[in-house]
């Protein structure tokens, strides 16, 4: 009983934090399957975004909802603003040299957007108030904290209007057809330039998120994005790169292993055996768990 | 020598070969052809176990060689050279033969790391084979040269001389001709001969004719991956059924039915067979094209001119540079030299999404659907550039009296339709976007014959309604019985121009195809 | 031309590396002093602290007219937290600026990594990392300003015990250096009163969710959880421990109750009992003025990495007094039997190079941290 | 000059030239600042060889160069405090133990696709060592460290000085580039090429992609060990927050700054990610923003690296000579 309650609980950590894995690995699935490149510096994208939310809320500083939710948006927009940019600037340039050219772009990127954060706010962070209830709740035998099941909440929300964007609007099914068929999309006189920008920033805009989601849990610094990041990638592998919902999946998935292995395994090598595990699947399936075809080689 | 024994491929629905069976003898030349899509290339791959067949067993020198890698393949004797050349760019031309050269020799890391006489000397061995392959096939001058910085028939050579390394008892040439003009063709065909007279079976795929009648022994003609014919050039050149498989069959020259009633829904006052209108102004115009692909000269000097409601067909063989001028009318190639010009204007160099803004809309080869779109959503792309809602959903309209089929699978994915359903949506998203003139690329090919009499009657029944279009065919027989005007294209020229039944009866045809 | 502009660029590169890097700067007037610490990457924070710290020293100095009318020169070099990098920047003070002193790296590893080249240069250092093994590697140029883990966990140990009559104690630390030896400390200590720590979790510096762990030790269900590593880190540990319902009293080592720490917890580290060096709260009038003018500065309160490059400078300033010169040897020997009264307490360094003996303990009162002694 | 004739000379030459300009400047400066840059330069230079033979010649994006450089160091660290082996036997003995994980991570970067997929492979492979480092403790001392490893000696007499350790790094530097210079001019070498040119065309003339892929891998491998123990050594204190991801990407961007496929190339690289970040000392607190931009530039504008700036001064001042010969 004991340990079902444990087990349950780790799940749902895992999930809350998974969830935001998975919008990362959204973002990069996206970008790929859309735009056929990899941005290297998406921690960057996902850090900007509280910490443009947060200069916003202290400038408009009364705490109010409303304050609240421009500042977010504001952020999801700074980011999908530095994810072009970065697209623009640094891996549309270095693309056309090869993949590992955008890897070193990219690179480069992040440790300029890194340091420029700390010239502005510094390195010592700075603390995001929490606009959702920390406040632990009992359902049945298990502990729950609020702000997980919102970050949950508002990612499958996220994930629902990508799903609704990409299905319904004329400009969502070009920026698939787009995916599929670049050239013949160019026939149907869809542009490219505007589909791949539109691409970059609705992923930007999904990381962006992410970091504004786990802002309130953390604590916010120029180096926050890091290990998110990797995380994402890794999820975004472990789903099959470029497809949609394997990244979620990956997303979840990753989450839970990683505090399955910590809470029975031991949290010292939580890391470890998430990588060995990461190794084995993609030994058994090498394109990932749902491969994205060879089409879709990355 | 070489014996495949009733081997079958198959890519998940599509059967690439249906239990074909091949015995090639010591030192013979043997050719392998067949229309586009027919699994030569397939057949290939088989052979040098880049797949492994569905069933059925590949022997070499009396050895079942089935199921192994394809490196040891080339160890065990067999060379091969590639469709679409696959050289080491970023090598040089010598380096590219002597990796090949050191086929049957160890890689010892310290041997090599320290340069123990023994390998200095088993080295000097191999740029010497390396060496004597490039002047056999007559490129040694450029040893120094980057590989990429060849002339694309030096690269063919190249790819040849690299096979020829790893000392082959028999070598697979993949339309090594394609893309090289008649003189280069003629030092192909000799330098072909001396490789077999040194001793050496070939195996050749070709398109064209005359370089396939001037070499081989026997050829196999292989038809949507069954085996129809073996025999001397000359007895498959006149055998009914090869000619059938190249230039289309002849019931397709019986009229389609229904064809009537698709017209009156399209709305348009005249029957579909009445005559053409008469032409108005001048739709469509090249001038003096000239049409590149690296640095191969697919397009020579083509001029024409396609009125306004004109429904034009240009056949030819696979090679032929047909699809080369659909894409450069459409923008996607830009041509090297001429002009292009649509209703007056000139669009020579256009970026692809402005010209279709234009109306001048092109149906790719191969359908270009998107799979995992909907049907609905597929044909919506077809309408991207439109605003007007009403006009949009009158052509959808349209677009289901005349392909009701699509109506039927509205809903599912445009990758689970059939060829021919496919090929359909393909022309119905192409008539969304409202074109002044429609540009069709091979809608025939892999379909079944039935199916090829749908397609092209619903095609002559959307010219019937007033629509000026360009297609583009192999299947000659087919193209010809629908279209008014018909050019016959061969290897980047235009070489007969007439009105579709004259052309249809002109011997030349025939020679374009299969040679004289 | 794009090739001409491309040629004059690499030659420019290459003379201005042979140029900048083989030259020595010309002598001042001034006595240099260098600072290392990580000022870029992870780490950031630690060498933004002690960079307030010591330029504040600095500038008091040579505002009141210097050392016997010699003025003292800061120099800044950033470590990356990465050994080599800080012996790359330890060689340019040393070789390049010619300083009198280092104090730095604020971390262990990059410290241990430079000591060889100190016993090679001959200079004093001033190393703020608390890793026992620096002052174990018989260099008679160290000394270290922060008391080392052992003496800050060992007296943390006695007095959760002795004064808080705890025993039930869960310890909870990074699988960083700080961290395992902060636990082991702690472990060794309790030892000695013959009580075994109920379990001992860890976590990987950066880990931003620690539910897992957390369940395993609210299992357990102790009446104190010491929490060790960074920051940020222990900061989040709180707010997620709390938000899980474990009810434990909260015990750190320095750094807990730093804002940043705070400012993660978000309130989850009120009452949290700690022990360090530097207690701003500390009624010492010295430590008051230096809180006070330091709060005017920088518009936060100072931790103990502050008052550690505060201390630093003042201990070189005095050393270069007594010395009478800030040669090497005279500032070592100087060094080695001052008796400077800084706001960590009063220094007095033993033969291997340990500067201070005995801890402060406070508690965080209202988000303040103050000092703290039981019973009151 | 024609450019041909200019790479020709880069590749057959050049390497030397390099290690030559560089090795005589203690000769000249004996600051010890600059001594230890070189000293460092020198040991990336055999890490930026080993990445440029898995990377640049045989085309596997490997981000893992960082685990078997951790290898090599604590191999070596570890036999020389705890069993007393001596330098000379721990160097090779570190550098075998790299190669084996180099078969071991070489194995499954067959089986997964390349790109994306092989980075994240190696990037686990490098992450599950650095966590078997901190955690490990009985054996590596976890997070503390190693400290106190012995330096090197020599007929009895001890390595000590920057100038004598910036002659025994650069000592191996001219075997790893004598070795690698060899290697890619030779069949292993050429079928690297050809693995990383074309696979389809590769297996088609006898190339067994499996063997030459792990061979790879294995040979990197090992002179990232072989760099690993000299930095051990050097630096005599070794914790695992050196091997971190970070590592892994700088000897990445070694070989793209540089040139990739070419061994002038790397050790171009080498030195000069060696030498530029203590150069942008001089920007203070704008340091890591300039060497971002400088990395973003350099990728952008520079494909074939610093290298290239070197052929095209080359040929500038080839011009220039040809010019001034031939005006009347």
């Amino acid at each position: 009983m004991d340990h079902a309650v444990t087990l349950v609980e780790l799940v749902m950590g895992g999930l809350a934090i998974g969830s935001v894995y998975s919008l990362v690995a959204l973002a990069h699935s996206l970008i790929w399957s859309g735009v056929r490149v990899v941005n290297f510096a998406q921690g960057e994208v996902f850090m900007s975004a509280p910490f443009i939310a947060l200069t916003v809320l202290m400038g408009s500083n009364l705490l109010s909802k409303q304050s609240f939710v421009i500042s977010i948006l504001a952020g999801v927009g700074a980011a999908s603003l530095v994810g072009l940019a970065l697209y623009l600037g640094v891996i549309a340039p270095t693309a056309k040299h090869g993949f590992l050219y955008v890897i070193a772009g990219c690179v480069g990127g992040s440790v300029l957007i890194q340091n420029i954060a700390i010239l502005i706010w510094g390195s010592t962070g700075v603390q995001f108030p929490s606009f959702l209830s920390t406040e632990p709740i009992k359902i049945g035998p298990f502990l729950l904290v609020p702000q997980d099941l919102w970050i949950m909440a508002i990612s499958l929300v996220a994930m629902g209007a990508l799903y609704l964007f990409l299905a319904k609007t004329r400009i969502g099914t070009a920026m698939r057809a787009a995916a599929q068929n670049r050239s013949v999309a160019g026939l149907m006189g869809i542009s490219h330039s505007l589909t791949d920008s539109l691409t970059i920033m609705v992923a930007s805009s999904l990381a962006g998120l992410a970091g504004v989601l786990l802002a309130p849990k953390f604590y916010v610094t120029p180096q926050m994005g890091t290990i998110i990041s990797s995380k994402g990638f890794s999820a975004a592998v472990l789903g099959g790169f470029g497809n949609i919902p394997g990244a979620v999946i990956g997303g979840l998935l990753l989450g839970v292993l990683e505090n399955l292995s910590a809470g029975f395994i031991s949290s010292e090598y939580k890391d470890a055996t998430a990588f060995i595990l990461m190794i084995f699947i993609l030994m058994a399936r090498p394109g990932g768990i749902f491969d994205a075809g060879k089409g879709r080689r990355a | 020598m070489l014996s495949v024994s009733s081997v079958t491929k198959k890519f998940g629905g599509l059967v690439a070969l249906n239990n074909v069976d091949l015995k090639v003898e010591q030192g013979e030349i043997r050719g392998l052809i067949g229309p586009n899509g027919s699994g030569k290339t397939t057949l290939f791959n088989v052979i040098t176990c880049y797949e492994q067949a569905t069933s059925g067993s590949v022997s070499f020198r009396g050895r079942d060689v089935t199921g192994c890698a394809p490196y040891q393949i080339s160890r065990a004797g067999v060379a091969r050279t590639f469709q679409h050349i696959e050289l080491f760019k970023g090598m040089t031309v010598l380096d590219n033969v002597l990796t090949a050269a050191q086929c049957h020799s160890k890689a010892r890391l310290g041997g090599v790391t320290f340069g123990f006489p023994l390998v200095r000397r088993e080295d000097a061995r191999l740029k010497d084979i390396a060496l004597q392959q490039l002047e056999f096939v007559g490129i040694a001058q450029y040893k120094e040269e980057p590989a990429h910085s060849l002339a694309y028939g030096l690269q063919r050579r190249l790819e040849i001389a690299r096979a020829l390394a790893t000392q082959p008892a028999l070598l697979l040439l993949d339309e090594p001709a394609a893309g090289m003009n008649p003189t280069e063709k003629q030092q192909l065909i000799q330098l072909i001969k001396r490789i077999s007279e040194s001793g050496i079976t070939v195996i050749i795929i070709e398109h064209d004719m005359r370089v396939v009648s001037d070499l081989v022994d026997r050829t196999t003609v292989l038809d949507s991956g069954v085996k129809i014919c073996e025999g001397t050039p000359a007895e498959v050149q006149n055998d009914a059924a090869v000619i059938a498989a190249y230039l289309g069959k002849d019931d397709l020259a019986t009229k389609p039915t229904g064809a009537v009633s698709i017209a009156g829904v399209v709305g348009d006052s005249k029957g579909p067979f009445s005559p053409s209108p008469q032409p108005r102004t001048c739709a469509l115009a090249l001038k003096l094209i000239n049409s590149f692909y690296g640095n191969v000269r697919v397009l020579k000097d083509i001029s024409f001119s396609l009125q306004e409601g004109e429904f034009v067909a240009v056949i030819g063989a696979n090679g032929a540079g047909k699809t080369t001028l659909l894409k450069t009318i459409s923008g996607m190639l830009a041509p090297r030299s001429g002009h292009v010009t649509y209703l007056g204007e000139e669009i020579t160099g256009m970026r692809s999404d402005r010209i279709v803004a234009r109306g001048l809309v092109y149906v790719p080869e191969g359908r270009g659907i998107f799979p995992a779109l909907t049907v609905l959503e597929n044909l919506m792309m077809g309408a991207f550039l439109r605003k007007n809602r009403t006009e949009i959903n009158h052509d959808l309209e349209k677009v289901f009296t005349i392909f009701p089929r699509l109506k039927e699978r509205i809903r599912q994915a445009g990758g689970s339709l059939s060829g021919g359903e496919q090929q359909m949506l393909a022309i119905g998203r192409a008539v969304m976007s409202k074109p002044k003139v429609l540009l069709l690329d091979e809608p025939s090919m892999g379909l079944s014959p039935k199916l090829v009499v749908e397609v092209l009657s619903t095609v002559k029944s959307l010219h019937g309604a007033g629509q000026t279009i360009l297609l583009v065919e192999q299947n000659a027989k087919a193209a010809l019985s629908v279209a008014e005007r018909g050019f016959v294209l061969e290897v980047g020229q235009l070489v007969l121009e007439g009105a579709a039944g004259e052309v249809l009866g002109d011997p030349s045809v025939k020679t374009a195809y299969l040679g004289g | 031309m794009r090739m001409k502009t491309r040629t004059i660029a690499l030659l420019g590169l290459v003379v201005a590396m042979m140029g900048y890097l083989a030259t020595n700067a010309a002598h001042a007037d001034e006595v240099k002093i260098g600072a290392i610490a990580a000022r870029t990457g992870d780490n950031a924070a630690l060498g933004e602290w002690q960079r307030n710290g010591a330029k504040m020293a600095v500038d008091e100095i040579n505002a009141s007219g210097g050392i016997n009318g010699t003025k003292l020169e800061l120099v800044l070099e950033d470590s990356q937290g990465v050994p080599a990098q800080a012996v790359a920047a330890l060689n340019k003070l040393i070789y390049r600026d010619h300083v009198a002193a280092v104090i730095g790296d604020a971390q262990s590893s990059p410290c241990l990594a430079m000591l060889p080249v100190i016993a090679r240069a001959q200079i004093p250092i001033l190393p703020q990392g608390t890793n026992v093994a620096i002052t174990e590697q018989k260099n008679a140029w160290v000394f270290r300003t922060r008391a080392n883990d052992a003496i800050k966990f060992g007296s943390l140990g006695d007095f959760l015990f002795a004064k808080m009559k705890y025993t039930k104690i869960a310890v909870f630390h990074d699988s960083a250096d700080y961290g395992l030896g902060g636990s082991k400390a702690i472990q060794a200590a309790l030892d000695h009163k013959g009580i075994r720590i109920l379990t001992d979790e860890s976590w990987t510096p950066g880990d931003k969710d620690f539910s897992s762990q957390l369940i395993n030790i609210k299992k357990l269900n102790p009446q104190a959880l010491v929490i060790v590593g960074p920051m940020v880190d222990m900061g989040l540990i709180m707010k997620q421990a709390r938000q899980m319902g474990i009810k434990a009293q909260f015990v750190g080592g320095a750094g807990i109750e730093s804002d940043t720490t705070q400012g993660a917890a978000g309130g989850a580290a009120e009452g949290v009992i700690f022990a360090a060096g530097f207690i701003p709260a500390n009624p010492n009038p010295k430590v008051q003025a230096f809180v006070k003018k330091y709060e005017q500065l920088y518009k936060s309160t100072p931790n103990d990495f502050a008052a550690t490059g505060y201390d630093s400078i003042y201990l070189l300033a005095d050393a270069i007094k007594n010395g009478g010169k800030a040669k090497p040897q005279a500032l070592r020997d100087a060094l080695r039997s001052s008796k400077y009264a800084g706001v960590q307490g009063t220094f007095n360094f033993d033969a291997a190079g340990e500067g201070l003996h005995e801890m402060q303990f406070g508690k965080v009162v209202n988000k303040v941290p103050t000092s703290f002694t039981p019973g009151k | 000059m024609t450019l041909k004739a200019t790479h020709a000379l880069y590749t057959n030459y050049c390497s030397y030239c390099f290690l030559a300009v560089i090795m005589v400047v203690p000769l000249v400066f004996t600051n010890p600042y600059f001594s230890h840059i070189l000293i460092l330069g020198g040991i990336y230079i055999i890490l930026a060889l080993g990445q440029n033979i898995v990377t640049g010649y045989c085309g596997q994006i490997h981000l893992g160069m960082a685990g078997f450089y951790a290898i090599g160091s604590y191999t070596s660290a570890i036999l020389c405090t705890r069993l007393g082996v001596s330098f000379w036997l721990a160097l090779p003995l570190s550098a075998a133990a790299a190669a084996i994980a180099g078969i071991v991570v070489g194995l499954p970067a067959l089986k997964v696709r390349g790109g994306v997929y092989l980075v994240l492979v190696t990037v686990s492979f490098a992450g599950i060592i650095q966590v078997i480092l901190n955690q490990w403790v009985s054996l590596t001392k976890g997070p503390m460290g190693i400290v106190g490893i012995p330096a090197p000696r020599i007929a009895g007499f001890e390595i000590s000085s920057l100038v004598q350790w910036f002659y025994l790094t650069y000592f191996f530097v001219v075997l790893v580039t004598l070795f690698s210079t060899r290697l890619v001019h030779s069949r292993i070498g050429r079928s690297f090429v050809a693995v990383r040119e074309s696979e389809t065309s590769a297996q088609s003339i006898g190339i067994n992609l499996a063997f030459y892929k792990v061979l790879a891998f294995l040979i990197s491998a090992a002179l990232a060990g072989l760099a690993g123990a000299i930095y051990a050594h050097y630096m005599t204190t070794i914790s695992p927050d050196v091997y971190g991801f970070n590592l892994s990407v700088l000897v990445l961007m070694m070989i793209v700054v540089g040139g990739i496929s070419s061994i002038p190339g790397s050790i171009l690289g080498g030195v000069t990610l060696a030498i530029v970040p203590e150069l942008l000392r001089a920007f203070g607190s704008f340091q890591m923003i300039v060497y971002g931009l400088g990395i973003i530039l350099s990728t952008i504008f520079l494909p074939s690296g610093l290298l290239a700036l070197g052929v095209n001064s080359i040929q500038f001042f080839g011009n220039k000579l040809s010019q001034k010969t031939s005006a009347p």
